[in-house]
This record gives structure tokens, sequence and C-alpha cells, in this order.
């Protein structure tokens, strides 16, 4: 065990050190071994004030699982997380669970599955209140009338079950739920993906709204690149269970340093070319059976002998912020420059 | 709609049970227990005694009705006490799963390993024929399945996304489990109650069947008909009614239980877990 | 009719569902004495015509001793069903086995009659000291009391094994005895098969080849095999005795008999009303019993006088029962300090012809005089222990009240406890003093009239509601020949005796 | 290159009963493929692409029926087709992939065999030919080790693999007309990218046409030559790809080209405020009148609330539904 | 595959040691004794031996780990009543409960299934309706009625089948009550098999068969009935617990010699060690079947592995 550094960087509201998140898989009563999933492995992270932070990665890398350790819904299994100066106890008293309620909260990405279908909106945004020891009957009304100007909602519409609303508005109710108690940090887990194409402005729109009007830092998962470019000041990328880069927006996507971020950006079709699409071959790796060496290798186009026996370096973090995990960032950094100024974005 | 009609149906038939059990004492001609007389023994379906007499003279309409009662009583409050039970053990389970749930999931494969008609007959003899034992015996022993059925619904509404927020608000766990578990899970244990409560009645006329069914002299449809059995050639209506009682109440709730699944629980699923 | 040998004769036990157990020893339910008749002999056998036991496996016995001493020439030409002939050996083995107090057999109740018995059963004395061999054939017995033998060793209870091979494990498989027929096949719970033994020792018997004895609980499966020609007897409950009756087809089928059986309902002395004389006849007084004999059990069943049966030899055909006078019941009641009645529990088990029907029957009757019963149904082996713990204030039961008179008066002395036979607990001097004088006088003539006295002397003290004498009733299809009318129970028919003609469908 | 187009699809009309009414779930649908084209139909969830994909394979089942309209594949006619007719063209010359790769496949039986039952139904192979035969089609989709992978059942497999499975059946008896009905939503998208390739250069090598339905409408406009943008039951525009990106032209798909981030856009041009388009699809039951997206649009005007508009063709190529077309 | 067996097994058993100590504590608080239904006068004194003879008068966790002891080495006691071992009381019922049991579910399934699938391919049909309300009655009966009714039909009517007994262990025997005890399996695995293939017909591979242009027929054979079958055989795996607490009527009712009557009769007349070893036997019966199933459904269902 490490103590978590207590460095006195005020700016820092989040601090994820060393995260690891090991599922147990199968298994009876009697016996048996039990494999592990290393969901999470090693995962270090930072955010700070006012600050949109971009999680990215393929489906099953383990970007859910850290949102989900940083609420105190998961257990970790080794690591650190410092909220806003807190250490989240790893077996959560319910009185750090609400402490961490105050600060930490999370917008889903299904917003049909994110209401209670049984409880009316103001019910969904009253009881957190209530559950917080706001008592006044005045006080709550008014803080529920206001979320939901915020969001954009009518007042009149909170005695309303959640299958009157649109998906958008629902999704909205979800935004409203996360911010009734004012938290500093929000995940957004996918908070577009599941929403109607001509709808998701809307609220990527009311995200970044709130995130200035009340001064909130943001950890923005998606799988869609653009709204990530769009959104973060940010970005991290996780490659199963482990983060591989880590930058300034503008530095991952202008100057991917990792084979995979390269991989990723290059797999968008870019709809005003005609042009076959960038592959990497192979599919993605098994997580209970992960690659020898650097995870990515058996895709990489870069791989050499040393990626197949030994697991990535560390993250080492460049003097500009940007960080990288990689055997061969330093030859690949000048042929990705290249790369990407040659696929011609307008 | 086709799909209502059993609902309809069903719905009426029990409704129409629960009605003359309640109204039994404005609606029955005489009193079930003292009014026998001998004098009237066995007459067989007439304007005067619309279902006939029984041996002791008693008038079988109006013990069907008062039958109703006892039989009704003992195919509700049974189910729910199996629905209490099923309800707390497989919801707490699931929601907190660990070694809670170990115990629980022993607990229900040891309720699902003893055929529960057995298990009733064995609580019934050591607790001695009557009302109160049989809702015990019957109350005790068919809440496995409704105890899977919460299980497998809380584990999985624990990772819907509205659970996942109200833990992460900050609610507790007692709080999570009555205001966002309980309500989305009712629809299938209501539609599992409702046939529950048709297999307890027909329970109720096993038991009584074998000797150890409910305390006389009030009359259940089950003691009826199992009294009755021996002279289905020479008194059928002795047995008909009773018997159509049980057979048209059962069939109700069975009914019932369909129409209600096809509303609530349009996707159930009797996957083992 | 000359009787035709070969054939299956297919009876049925009614009474539960499964055999209890073929050592008879061990089990005296009437359902297992069913195929034991067929199986095994006794020292004596119940004669049916006679209405008495007579020697079965004795050839005489002769009395000596102040009625004390028996001794028995027994038959030389018993064969057990391995081959081996009966010597007194086995009979002396036979009732040691039962006084082996270890194992509590039925039959000790009866063993117990013979001198130094009692002793055995303690554990004090190894073999019976009243039982004497004189030579293979000849056996003496010396007894306790003055009694007949022959209503004490006359039932299977007492059946005698094969010394020495009984004590086999394999005994209780595939048992052995003396009787007409051999052990074939035993499905439990389902039929014992049984096949003629060649050489019983009676000539010419049995007729038939083979036996088949299904068990048969369920009255209404019963009648519905018997309509269907599956089997040849079955034994009729209230409900189908009327049926059958009214049934031109099978009407003939109906073999009736009074059997040694008083139902009552027992009333506990030490619960209040009770223990008033009056009270207990006030309820005589209160019920319909006719009404109940005619329209609830369908004249199954004889009136109750007293506590001697129709069947009893020391019957009184003098005596009246209580008259059904609810004004003088209500009378009776005010004398005794209860003007409105009071109210009781009244413990029953389930059974048909003496249990719950008649129960619901009477509490309006009862309620009529302002008695007021509460039901407490319990199973019949629950009842039986209530009944001899005395934890009731009243119950409803059926009780053997013969063949012999003395037994069955006997069980209302003072001196026998209640867990024997004494189930209300009966105590008094003057029925006491009756019982004892006639079990000292030697004179047949004079023991019966003491006798009848006390049973005189019962129905006026009524410690039970007098309700009835049983009405054993057997369907016997028309093939089967040769039905003996046993008072003591109906079902044990000596199968020897019995043959089916040609019509019969089975093979 | 005969004249006649491999599928023409005329004024077609898809109802929709839902128990007392009768609802037309897409009218108005008319589009033409060519033998080896690849086109391409996007929309919002909801508005009627699967549907109109499935009237085209005979697949639509009650409480969905074809209310009106032709449909001609390869010149014939082949809406009113009997059921052994349909079957004929299903498969052999039609062929399917859907959207979830997992629950397309038959969990409980063996992949190899479910590529395998297109031999025998429409080549009239025996199992053992028809076995050998899905070896090869699963190598020409990449399946590493098809000897081995035929043997799998489909949990055994990763989406990717799947979808190549699914592309496998699709292709397996040479079909003339290849619908992907959202191919690759649910994969990432490197998978993505390589199943689009894959399918790509499998339909160019054989010469097969595609109609590829997604909601990404960049994907799409980069796989098709031509493509056609549903709104709520009806072809609101279809235009060549570039097109449609560069200079959209209905109301809508202006929306839906402006609405959403780019790649790359922010580094170029910074971060603006999207564009919204105001307001929610409308239901299928109630779909207003006119138009049927004057309620969302800023340029509505009176006739668009209450007449439809006509197709307008454009002098580029294409057409549009729309009284204020760009 | 052996180590899933293995590990199945030896979860099995503490499931087992509950139903032991749930029906020895259970018994051993139940009133009524042994002793007194043995006979009618017996002295308390002979009474009180009886008792120390089979044991009773010992404490009752004395009893229970004497009995446990004598288990392990898979001795279940004798009987109080008979005096048999309880193992050869039980060896031989268990045949023709056996042939009773396995007959009901044969006949619920050759009947059930195939209903379901008709109803199912036809759903809103005159058939579909048909079916689907009696399998509805089937279910709503009181199963000694219903066994009456088939009894005073089929054998005294019609004079077709023996109405009781075990007979020579025919067949002809065995057809009323497997047919009575069949009747509400078969319904429930109608309902069963009509709903899972309703709810397979949408599935999307089922789609996916069709656009291979195949026939409904072809696409229920090759692809619809596996599927079903691994919801057929759940409710079959569950149907065989409530079919033994069923036989127990049904034997009874039908003079059949099985394992069912012997519970009654034993819990009736108090004769403990009988008791707890048919309930044993049952819960060792449903175990094992439901193991059977286990590893049935490895065969059927791909999805579900044990390795
Ligand atoms: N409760 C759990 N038990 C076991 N495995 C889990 C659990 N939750 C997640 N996993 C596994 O952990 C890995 C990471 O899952 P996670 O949901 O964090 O991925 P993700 O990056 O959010 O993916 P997606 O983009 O699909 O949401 C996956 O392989 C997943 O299967
Ligand atoms: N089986 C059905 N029963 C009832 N309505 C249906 C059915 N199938 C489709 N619909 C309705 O028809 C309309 C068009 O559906 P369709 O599946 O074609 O949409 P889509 O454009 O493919 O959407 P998505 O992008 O979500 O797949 C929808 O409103 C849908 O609700
Ligand atoms: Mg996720
Ligand atoms: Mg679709
Ligand atoms: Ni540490």
């Amino acid at each position: 065990m490490h103590e978590p550094q207590r460095k006195p960087d005020d700016d820092l509201i989040l601090r994820v050190e060393d995260l690891a998140v090991h599922f147990p898989l199968g298994g009876g009563l009697f016996g048996r071994e039990r494999r592990l999933l290393r969901a999470v492995d090693g995962v270090d992270l930072s955010l700070r004030r006012g600050e949109c932070l971009g999680l990215v990665g393929e489906s099953g890398s383990g970007k859910s699982t850290v949102a989900l350790s940083i609420l105190g819904l998961l257990k970790p299994t080794h690591g650190h997380i410092v909220v806003d100066g807190r250490e989240v106890a790893t077996d959560s008293q319910s009185a750090d669970r609400k402490a961490l309620a105050r600060t930490v909260q999370i917008v889903f990405q299904d917003p049909y599955a994110s209401l209670n279908p049984r409880q009316t909106v103001r019910r969904t945004l009253e009881d957190p209140l209530r559950v917080h020891g706001v008592a006044a009957k005045s006080e709550i009304e008014d803080r529920v009338a206001t979320m939901l100007k915020h969001v954009g909602l009518r007042p009149e519409q909170a005695d309303r079950y959640p299958h009157e609303f649109s998906g958008g508005q629902r999704q909205r109710i979800g935004i409203a739920r996360a911010l009734i108690l004012n938290p500093k940090i929000v995940i957004c887990d996918e908070p577009v993906s599941a929403l109607d194409v001509s709808i998701r402005a809307q609220i990527i729109n009311l995200l970044l709204e709130l995130k200035d009007t009340l001064g909130l830092s943001y950890i923005m998962i998606s799988h869609d690149l653009g709204v990530v470019e769009h959104m973060s000041d940010r970005v991290a990328v996780m490659y199963l269970g482990r983060i591989v880069e880590n930058g300034d927006w503008r530095e991952i996507f202008e100057r991917p340093a990792h084979p995979y971020t390269q991989a990723l950006i290059a797999a968008i079709p870019d709809p005003l070319r005609h042009a076959p699409l960038a592959t990497t071959g192979g599919d993605l790796p098994n997580p209970l059976n992960p690659p020898n060496g650097c995870a990515f290798s058996p895709r990489c186009r870069y791989a050499e002998a040393v990626c197949r026996s030994e697991p990535g370096p560390v993250l080492e973090t460049r003097p500009d912020g940007h960080a990288v995990r990689c055997w061969r960032s330093e030859e690949i950094a000048g042929q990705a420059a290249l790369a990407s100024s040659l696929s011609g974005h307008p | 709609m086709k799909l209502r009609a059993n609902l309809v149906i069903g719905g009426s038939l029990f409704a129409l049970a629960i009605i003359v059990g309640l109204l039994a004492p404005w609606l029955a001609h005489t009193d079930p227990v003292m009014d026998a007389n001998l004098m009237n023994a066995e007459e067989p379906p007439s304007w005067t005694w619309w279902f006939g007499t029984d041996g002791q003279g008693r008038d079988i309409y109006s013990r069907v009705l008062y039958g109703a009662r006892v039989s009704l009583t003992v195919g509700i409050v049974s189910q729910l006490i199996n629905s209490v039970i099923g309800v707390a053990l497989g919801l707490s389970a699931g929601y907190f799963g660990g070694w809670w749930d170990d115990v629980v999931n022993a607990l229900t494969n040891l309720m699902l390993a003893i055929p529960s008609l057995i298990f009733a007959l064995a609580i019934m003899a050591v607790l001695g024929p009557g009302l109160t034992s049989l809702l015990i015996a019957l109350g005790l022993t068919n809440w496995s399945f409704t105890c899977r059925l919460a299980r497998a619904s809380a584990l999985s509404l624990r990772n819907q996304g509205y659970v996942q927020a109200a833990t992460v608000l900050g609610y507790g766990d007692l709080r999570i489990m009555i205001t966002q578990l309980l309500p989305n899970m009712l629809g299938p244990i209501v539609v599992i109650g409702t046939l529950g409560m048709g297999s307890a009645v027909l329970s109720e006329a096993a038991l009584s069947f074998l000797g150890l069914g409910v305390r006389p002299p009030f009359p259940s449809w089950g003691s009826m008909l199992s009294e009755a059995r021996d002279q289905i050639t020479t008194a059928p209506w002795l047995s008909l009614f009773p018997g159509l009682a049980i057979f048209l109440t059962v069939l109700g709730l069975n009914l019932l239980g369909d129409g209600l699944r096809d509303i609530l629980d349009p996707h159930s699923r009797s996957r083992r877990t | 009719q000359t009787p035709r040998k070969g054939g299956t004769i297919r009876m049925t036990a009614p009474y539960g569902s499964s055999f209890t157990s073929l050592d008879i020893h061990t089990t005296q339910r009437a359902q297992d004495e069913i195929y034991a008749k067929g199986l095994h002999r006794s020292l004596y056998i119940w004669d049916s015509a006679e209405g008495k036991p007579v020697p079965e496996l004795a050839k005489e016995a002769v009395v000596s001793g102040g009625g004390l001493v028996y001794t028995f020439k027994l038959r030389d030409d018993a064969y057990f069903h391995n081959g081996r002939k009966m010597t007194a050996d086995d009979v002396i083995w036979s009732y040691n086995r039962i006084m082996d107090g270890t194992k509590a057999y039925p039959g000790a109740r009866y063993v117990r009659v013979i001198e130094g018995a009692a002793a055995v059963e303690k554990g004090q004395a190894k073999d019976i000291s009243g039982l004497k061999k004189i030579d293979d054939f000849t056996l003496e017995m010396k007894l306790t009391e003055k009694v007949d033998p022959g209503f004490y060793f006359f039932t299977a209870l007492t059946s005698i094994y094969p010394a020495d091979e009984a004590a086999k494990e394999s005994f209780i498989q595939k048992p052995i005895g003396l009787g007409p027929f051999k052990f074939v096949e035993h499905v439990p719970g389902s039929r014992i098969v049984l096949e003629r033994w060649d050489r019983f020792y009676k000539p010419g018997k049995p007729y038939a080849d083979k036996v088949i004895v299904s068990v048969m609980g369920e009255a209404a499966a019963r009648d519905v095999a018997f309509r269907n020609k599956e089997i040849d007897t079955s034994v009729l409950g209230p409900a189908q005795y009327v049926a059958y009756q009214s049934d031109a087809a099978l009407k003939g089928t109906i073999v009736e008999v009074a059997e040694v059986f008083t139902r009552y309902m027992g009333m506990n002395p030490s619960f209040k009303p009770f223990a008033d004389k009056r009270v207990r006849q006030a309820i005589n007084y209160a019920i319909d019993t006719d009404l109940i004999i005619n329209k609830l059990v369908k004249n199954k069943a004889y009136r109750a006088t007293s506590w001697l049966p129709l069947t009893s030899p020391l019957y009184d055909k003098t005596m009246k029962p209580y008259a059904y006078d609810p004004a003088k019941a209500k009378q009776l009641l005010a004398d005794a300090g209860y003007p409105n009645g009071f109210e009781f529990e009244w413990t029953t088990s389930q059974n048909e012809s003496w249990g719950l029907p008649i129960v619901t029957a009477v509490i309006p009757m009862l309620d009529k005089v302002g008695i007021k019963a509460k039901v407490k149904q319990v199973e019949t082996a629950v009842l039986a222990e209530v009944v001899r713990s005395g934890d009731y204030q009243a119950f409803v039961y059926s009780q053997q009240s013969g063949p012999d008179p003395q037994a069955a008066l006997k069980c209302f002395h003072s001196s026998t406890p209640q867990s024997a036979c004494n189930y209300m607990n009966f105590k008094n001097a003057d029925f006491d003093k009756l019982v004892d004088e006639a079990g000292q006088a030697d004179d047949p003539a004079k023991r019966g009239q003491l006798l009848q006295k006390a049973n005189a002397l019962l129905y006026d003290e009524a410690p039970v509601w007098f309700f009835n004498y049983n009405k054993a009733v057997m369907a016997v299809q028309p093939w089967l020949k040769g039905v003996q009318l046993n008072a003591t129970e109906l079902t044990h028919q000596n199968v020897e005796d019995l043959w089916v003609d040609e019509t019969s469908p089975a093979k | 290159m005969t004249g006649v187009p491999l599928v023409e699809v005329e004024d077609l009309r898809i109802d929709l009963d839902d128990g007392s009414r009768r609802v037309a779930a897409a009218e108005g649908i008319s589009f033409r493929i060519d033998r080896g084209e690849t086109f391409g139909l996007v929309g919002e969830s909801g508005c009627g692409k699967s549907i109109t994909a499935l009237a085209l394979i005979g697949l639509l089942r009650p409480p969905l029926s074809i209310g009106g309209g032709v449909i001609r594949f390869d010149g014939k006619e082949i809406q009113h087709l009997s059921a052994a007719g349909q079957r004929e063209l299903r498969g052999n010359r039609i062929a399917m992939i859907f959207q979830e790769p997992m629950t397309a496949l038959n969990p409980v039986s063996p992949v190899g065999r479910q590529i395998a039952e297109m031999f025998v139904l429409h080549k009239g192979k025996s199992w053992r030919e028809a076995n050998q035969l899905a070896v090869e089609s699963l190598a020409s989709v990449r399946v590493p080790a098809p000897e081995r992978r035929v043997n799998d059942y489909p949990h055994q497999l990763s989406g990717g693999m799947r979808q190549r499975v699914m592309i496998a059946i699709a292709l397996a008896c040479g079909p003339d007309l290849l619908i992907a009905d959202e191919p690759t939503t649910a994969l990432d998208v490197t998978v993505q990218a390589e199943i689009i390739e894959l399918m790509r250069n499998l339909c160019a090598e054989r010469g097969t046409a595609i109609l590829m339905i997604s909601h990404d409408l960049g994907l799409v406009a980069n796989v098709c030559r031509r493509v056609a943008v549903m709104y709520a039951g009806r072809i609101v525009e279809e235009r060549g790809s570039a097109d449609i990106f560069r200079a959209p032209s209905h109301p809508y798909t202006q929306g839906l080209v402006a609405s959403l981030p780019r790649l790359g856009s922010r580094a170029a041009l910074g971060r603006t405020r999207l564009k919204e388009i105001a307001g929610v699809v409308p239901a299928i039951t109630g779909f207003p009148d006119g138009c049927r997206f004057n309620p969302r649009c800023a340029q509505a005007t009176d006739i668009c609330r209450t007449v439809a508009p006509h197709t307008d063709v454009l002098e580029a190529g294409g057409f549009v539904r729309c009284y204020h077309h760009a | 595959m052996l180590a899933f067996l293995i590990r199945r097994l030896l979860q099995t058993i503490p499931t087992v040691l509950a139903v032991v100590l749930l029906v020895f504590v259970l018994f051993s608080v139940v009133p009524g004794s042994i002793a007194s239904t043995m006979s009618d006068d017996s002295d308390p004194q002979v009474e009180l031996r009886m008792k120390k003879q089979l044991g009773l008068d010992q404490p009752v966790y004395m009893r229970f780990g004497a009995y446990v002891a004598r288990l392990a080495t898979g001795d279940l006691g004798a009987s109080f009543r008979t005096r048999e071992p309880v193992t050869t009381m039980i060896a031989k019922r268990a045949w023709p409960t056996l042939q009773l049991i396995f007959a009901s579910m044969a006949f619920a399934v050759l009947l059930g299934v195939p209903l379901g699938f008709i109803a199912a391919l036809r759903p809103g049909s005159l058939v579909d309706t048909v079916s689907m309300v009696l399998a509805v009655s089937g279910l709503s009966l009181a199963k000694f009625w219903l066994g009456l009714l088939l009894m005073y039909l089929f054998a005294l009517k019609l004079g077709w089948l023996p109405s009781f007994g075990y007979g020579d262990g025919g067949l002809k025997y065995l057809i009323l009550p497997a047919v009575t005890l069949g009747v509400s399996p078969m319904a429930l695995l109608a309902r069963t098999t009509r709903a899972a293939v309703l709810e397979i017909m949408t599935a999307d591979f089922v789609r996916t068969a069709r656009s291979k242009g195949m026939s409904e027929t072809r696409v229920v054979k090759w692809h619809v009935m596996r599927n079903a079958l691994v919801l057929i055989l759940t409710t079959m795996g569950l149907q065989f617990g409530a079919l033994m607490g069923q036989a127990v009527v049904v034997e009874k009712l039908f003079s059949w010699p099985g394992i069912g009557s012997l519970l009654v009769d034993s819990v009736l007349q108090r004769d403990i060690p009988a008791v707890q070893g048919s309930i044993l036997v049952v819960v060792l019966f449903f175990l094992a079947i439901n193991l059977l199933i286990d590893v049935l459904y490895g065969v059927i269902d791909p999805r579900i592995r044990y390795a």
C-alpha cells in the first residue's frame, strides 16, 4: 500500500491513483479456481475544477467501471480515489455515501432505464433533497422548480411520470436529478448515444451551458469522438482496462501518439470522402485472456518484439502534459502528425 | 381483444367468489353449521334446496356460500404470507448479494426440493388440522417461486440506472429496496401470487382428502368435496357443487393470472438462474 | 352345492392404504388380520356360526385346577409352510416372543393372562412359567384368572409362529404360518398374494388356489372396483349401504352382521358439568339418536341401549334405550344447576361412522337444550392418545365391547387404568363389586346375571352417550360362497371356507 | 448493365394495424437501386427504415403489411408474390444483415450450420457439401481458422466475428441485393471499420448492390453513392452522397448535418454552439398534417402545415420534398 | 463435465442435510406417537419401554446426532410400524413411484408439448383457444376429484381399464393414475411451450432464418424447437417436484404402492423413521432429476458450459 500523495494541489478536484477493479467470475461454493476479469488495472486520472475530461475507448475497456468506482458503486480492488480532498472509503458508510453524493453525480446513457417508471418527476427530484436533510417544503419546491428550468423543462411538468416524456426530455430529467444536490463533479456516461440523432445537439449544448453556469467539472464518457472532441478539455484513451494515452484534447486529436488512438481516429468515416476506412485488423481481445505484452500489440501495425513480450511501459507524461503508454511512441509520433495532416479535415 | 378475455372472465369469476363469500350471511338460506336437520338429509337439488342437502340435512347452497369464506381465506392469506416471505427474502438477497444471498439461495433450494404438498402435509401433522394450521402450512411452503422471481428482479433492477442513481444520491438500502425496487417488481409477483392462490385452494382440497384439512364445522370447499367423495355415484350433487366452486374459482384465478401477466409482464420468462 | 376347487378369491382390506407389517404379532389393526386369517393360525379360532371362539390348533382342552389350568391336546397334522410340523414348542416359543417387553407386542395383553407371562414381559424371567410342554402335542397352560382362554387366543395377534425360523431376518419379508394359504408376494401399499397350502390340516380345504387381498382405503374407489367386478368383497359405508340396497343389481350382494363395537360419546367426569349424573343423562335424552341412526348412519348400526352390544351373549333385550326427550333433558339440566346449559369441547376424529359427521349432527340437538359444543378435530392417532391420557372434555369413539362380556365390562372397573380401556376414568363402587363378584362366580348363569346388572348400572350412570352398536356391511360378489357372518369383524373370513364358482371373472 | 434497375420501389405504403385502425407507418416511398450500386437510407429511430427494408425482402409480419405501391425486383413485381415465390428470392437473390449480431444468430446452432443451411436451401446441396462450402464462406469473410470456427456457437464469437458470420450467410448464395440494416450500430468504431470495408469489398467483387441503413449520416455518406433521408415515414430527400453532406437541401437534413459535432470541426472552427433541431420526433400515431417536419422547422409556413409537399427534382440530381428547400 | 457433476453433487449436500434436520425437528414436536397407534390399551409401562426401545426417550439433539451418524452409512433406521429397515420399505416402493412419475411426465410431455406447439403456430385460432382453455382447466381441477371422475368413466362406464391397484405391474394399471397425475404438468407444459414458442418466433434469429428463404416448417424444425426445449426443460424439472407432491394424493386414491402412500400412512401413524426416509428419498429424487436436467441443458444449450 502506498499513501495517496497529498500534494496541496487545490486545483485538482478528483484524483484517481493506481485504480484496479477485478471481477471474480464463476467459481462455486466448493473450490474451483476463480477467474479474474481485470476490468480496470492501474488507472491514474485527475480532474481539475471546471474541466471536462473526455474518456474514450472501445466497449469493455473499463470506462464505466472507472466511473462507478469513483461514484462508490463499485469497490475497487486496489488504488485510491480522492474526491475534493477526501478519500472515497472503500466500504462506504452511509454518512460517507451521503457526503460523496453531494460531490459526485452521474448522468446515465439510457434515458429509459435510468428513471424509475413508478415515480413522478417531482418525487425523483424531491426525494434526494429530503434524504439530504432539506426539510423546508418551500425550499424543496423552489429548488426543484429552479432545476427544472435549468434543464429546460416547465415546472408544471413535474407531476408527470417518465413514460409521458420523450427520450430527450427524460435525459433532461436525468441531468436535473444529477444536479439537484449541487454536486461539483458530474460523470456523463454516454449521455447522448441512446438519443435520437436530431435531439443530441440539444443535450450537448445543455451540458455545456450548465457546466459554465454552475461551475461543474465533467468526466465525459463517449464512443463518439466528435462529441468528445467538442466537449472535452482533456482526453484520456482507455484500452483493455488501462489508460494508453492522456492529454490535452488538441494534442490527442491532432497528434495522437498511441497507435490505438490513431486507429480510433482513423476509423471514423468521413462523409465527404468516399474512401476506404482505415482498419487495424484483428478483433478486440478477450479481457479474460489478455494478450501478452502490450494489450494492443496484436492489432498494432508498429508492434515489435518488445511490444509482444513486455507489458506497455508506465504512462509517461511529457512536459506538455501529454502522456502515452507505448514502447514506440517517439517513432510513431512523427508519422502520425503526417497522417493526420493528410486526412484533410476541413 | 382476445388478450383481455381471460382477464375479464378470470376477474369476474374471482370477484364473484369473493362477493359470494362476503355476502354469504345475506345470500345463504340457512346457517351452514347449525341448521342440520336430519329430516331433510340428502335431498337432491330442487326449488327449496337449490344445490340439494347433505347427509346431515344441511343446505349445500348455503354451505358452498360459506365455504367460499374459508377457501378464499386459505387461498388469499396463505398466498399473502408466501408473497411477503418470498419478496422479503428474494428482494434482500438480490439487492445485498454476498453471504445473505447464499443463505437465501440455500433456503430456496431447500423449499424447492421438498414438494410443497408434502411439506404442508408434514406441517399439518405437527400443528393438527384447522384453519390456522392450514394457513401456516400453506403459507410457509410455497414462497420459493416468489423468492426466486423477486431475487432475479432485484438482481436485474439493481443495475438499472435509476437504482444506481438512487445509490449515488445517497439513499439508504431500505429506502432503495422499498421505493425503487419493490414497485418495479410487483407486476410479476402479483401474477405469481394470483396463480399461487389458485394452487392454495387446490392444496386445501388435497389436504382435506388426506385427512388434514380445515377444522369443521365451518365448511370449506375442499372438505365438502372430500367428504362427499364416497357418494360420487349415489349423491353426485354433494361433490358437484363444491367441486364446481373450486374449479371455477381456481380457473378464474388462473385466467386472471394469465391476463395480468399479459398486461404487467409481457416479456415474462421462466428462465432458471 | 358342492364347493368348487380352484379359482382366485379377491378380497379387499378397506381400512387404510397399506398393511402395517408382515409380522402379525406387531399389529392389531383389523386391516392386517384380513390377510393373516389366510396365512396364520392361533390356538383358537372364532366360530361365526356359534358366536364364540373354538379350539383350532388344539383338538381339545381339558380344564382343571378350579378353572385355571388348561391342558391342550394339539393337532399333530398342522404343518408350517416350510413343511415342518407344529409342536408344543412352537406355541411356547410364540407366546414367549409376544411377551418380549422390549418390543411391546400388542398381543401381550392377551398372553398376560397366562401365569408368569408378566414376569417375562418385565424381564424378570426368560420363559413363561405357566406354559408347560407335556409332550410334543400336549401343552399345559396355567391362567391367572378364571377366564375362557378362547377369547384370548383366537386373534391373529397370538398366531403361532415356527419357533426359531421366525427369529430370522427373512421372516418379516416372507412370513411362514400354519394357515390354509402360504405367502407369495407382498406389494406394499397394494396387495398381498397368497396361494393354497396343500398340507393344510383340514381335509379338502382350502378350496381356492389363490387369495389376493388388495389394500383399498378409498370407499369411492372400492365402489367403482366392486361394480367393475374387479374385487369380490367390499366393505360398505352408510352412503353406499343405501345405494346398494336401492340398486336391484347390487341388493343381493349385501351381507350384514352386528359387530361387537359400541359407539359412544365419552364424557370426562373431571369436567365439572359431566361430573353430575343428571347432566350425562340429559345428554342422552337430548339427542335424537334414532334419527341419527336412521338418517345419517342409514341404519347401518343398531341403537345402543347400554354398553353390551346386541351380539354379546349377555345383551339384555328387556332394556329400553334412552328416549328422545328434550324437555326431560332440560329439566335434568336445571336440576343439576345448568338451566342455561353450558359449553364443552368435543374431540373427534374424521371417521364417518363415529366421528365428525355424527358430531355435526348432534351439535344442533344439544344446542336446543342449551348445551354448546365446540368441535376439536384431531387425527385418529391423536384421538387414541387423547382418550387414554384423559386430555378431553368429551370425545366420540368406537370401542370393542365384546365378544367377551366380562372383559368388556371390566373396562369400567375402577382398577382399570384410564390408559388401558377405562377411558372415562369410571369409578363406581357398586359397579366394581358386581364385576368382582362375577369374576369369582363359577356358575356361568350367575356370572351372567351379575354382569347384566353391571350393564344396567352403566345405563343409569350414563358415563357416555350410548349411540349405537356397529352393523358391519360387506358387499360380496354372487360367485363368492361360504362367507361367514363374523361378529368380531366381518372382514375377517376364515379363508379356507370361502370358494368361488365358475362365474367369477378372475382366472 | 441493362436499363432495368435492380430494385424499383414506387409509392410504397406500409400499414400498421394497431388493433382499432390502420395507420401508415411509411408512405410514398419511392427509390431505385441499380445493379452493383450502394444506396443508403438514413433517418431517425422509428422513421420507417427497417420496415421499408423488410417490405423489400417480404418479411413484414402482422400488424405490418404492404398497403399499396409497387416493388419491382429485376423488372418483376414482387409485392404480391406467393410465399414460395418470395422464398425463392429471399436469401438467394436478396439477402439481409441485421443490426444485432448477437440475437440475429441462433444461439444453439453452430455457426457453420447456419451458413450451410443456405446451400441446402437454395443450392440443393447435401449437408456434407454444404458444411464444406460453409468453411469456404467463413474463410471469404476473413475469419481465421474457419475449419475450427464452423463448429463454434455464436456466443463463442466476438461481436465483429458474429457480424462476419452474418455477412457470410447473406452473401453465401451470391445475391444481387444485400440489405444491411444498421450492420455496425452495435460495434465499436475500429470494428465497424473492418466490417464496412469487408462488406464493401465483397460486394464490389461480386457486383452485389447494397441497401445500407443507418442512423449515421456520416457513415452512409462515406459508404454509399446515393443517400435517401427519411423522416417520419417519408423520404424527404435523396441525393448523391457528397452533395447531401456538403449542401443539404431539406431543412431536416440541414439540421442533421449541422447539429452533430464532426471530428476535426473544433480544431478547425473552435467550439461553437451546436445547431439544435427544436422539438421532438412525432409519434407514428400523431404525424402532423402537411409536411411532417413542420412543427420543428424554422422556415415553416402555412402551406407546410396543411399540404404535404411533392418531390422536387433538383438540378444537381436527386430530389427533395420541401416547399422551401435550398 | 465430471468436475461439474461432482461440484453439483457436493452442492446438494447442504440441502440434503437441511432437509434431514427440518424433517427431524418437525416430527420431534409432532403430537401423537407411534405407541398410541400401535395398540388400543397397552399399559403405560410397556409404552415407556417401547419408547426406550425406539430411542424416543432421548433428547432430540441426541437422536438427531445418532440419526445423522447412521444416515452417513446409508442406514435410514427401522420403521416404528413394520420394524423393517426403512431402506427396504422404500426400495420396494420406489419402482412403482418411478413408474408413475415418469409415466405421468411422459403423458404430459407427449401431449402438452405438441399441443403447445400447435397452439403457438396458430395463435388466436380455434385450436389455440380450445387447447389453452383445456390447459387452464386441467390446472384448476382438484386431483382426487379428477381421479374419481376418470375412474368412474374409464373403469366403470366404459370398462376399458382397471380402476385401481398395481395389479401385476402391467401397463393398464398405470394408465389412470398416470393420467390423473399428468394432467396438470401437461397443462403447464402446453402453456409453457406455447409461450416459449411464441416468444422465440419473435426472436431476431427467426427473422434471420426467414430472411434466408426458409419455409415456416423448416424455421420451426431447425431453429425454434431446440430453443423452446430449454424453456420446456426448465418447466419439466420443476414439475417433477410438484408431481412428487401430488403423487401422494393419487397413490392414495388408486391404491398405488408407491412412496407417496407410504409417506401419508407414515405421517398419519407417526412412523417417524419412515417419514424421514420417504421425504429424504423424494428430495434426493428431485435433486437427481434436476441435476440430470442441468446436464441436459449443457447438451442442448451450448451457452451453458461446465468448464
Ligand atoms: N459487475 C461485473 N461483473 C463482471 N464483469 C464486469 C462487471 N461489470 C463490468 N464487467 C466487465 O468489465 C469490463 C469493463 O466493463 P465497462 O462496462 O467498464 O466497459 P465500458 O468501457 O464502459 O464499455 P461500454 O463502452 O460498452 O460501456 C468488461 O469486460 C465487462 O464485461
Ligand atoms: N412489429 C411492429 N409492431 C408495431 N409497430 C411496429 C412494428 N415494427 C415497426 N413498427 C413501427 O413502425 C415504425 C417504423 O419502424 P422501423 O423499425 O422501420 O424504424 P427504423 O427506422 O428502422 O428505426 P430504428 O432506427 O430504431 O431501427 C416505428 O414507429 C415502429 O414503432
Ligand atoms: Mg460503459
Ligand atoms: Mg431499424
Ligand atoms: Ni495502495
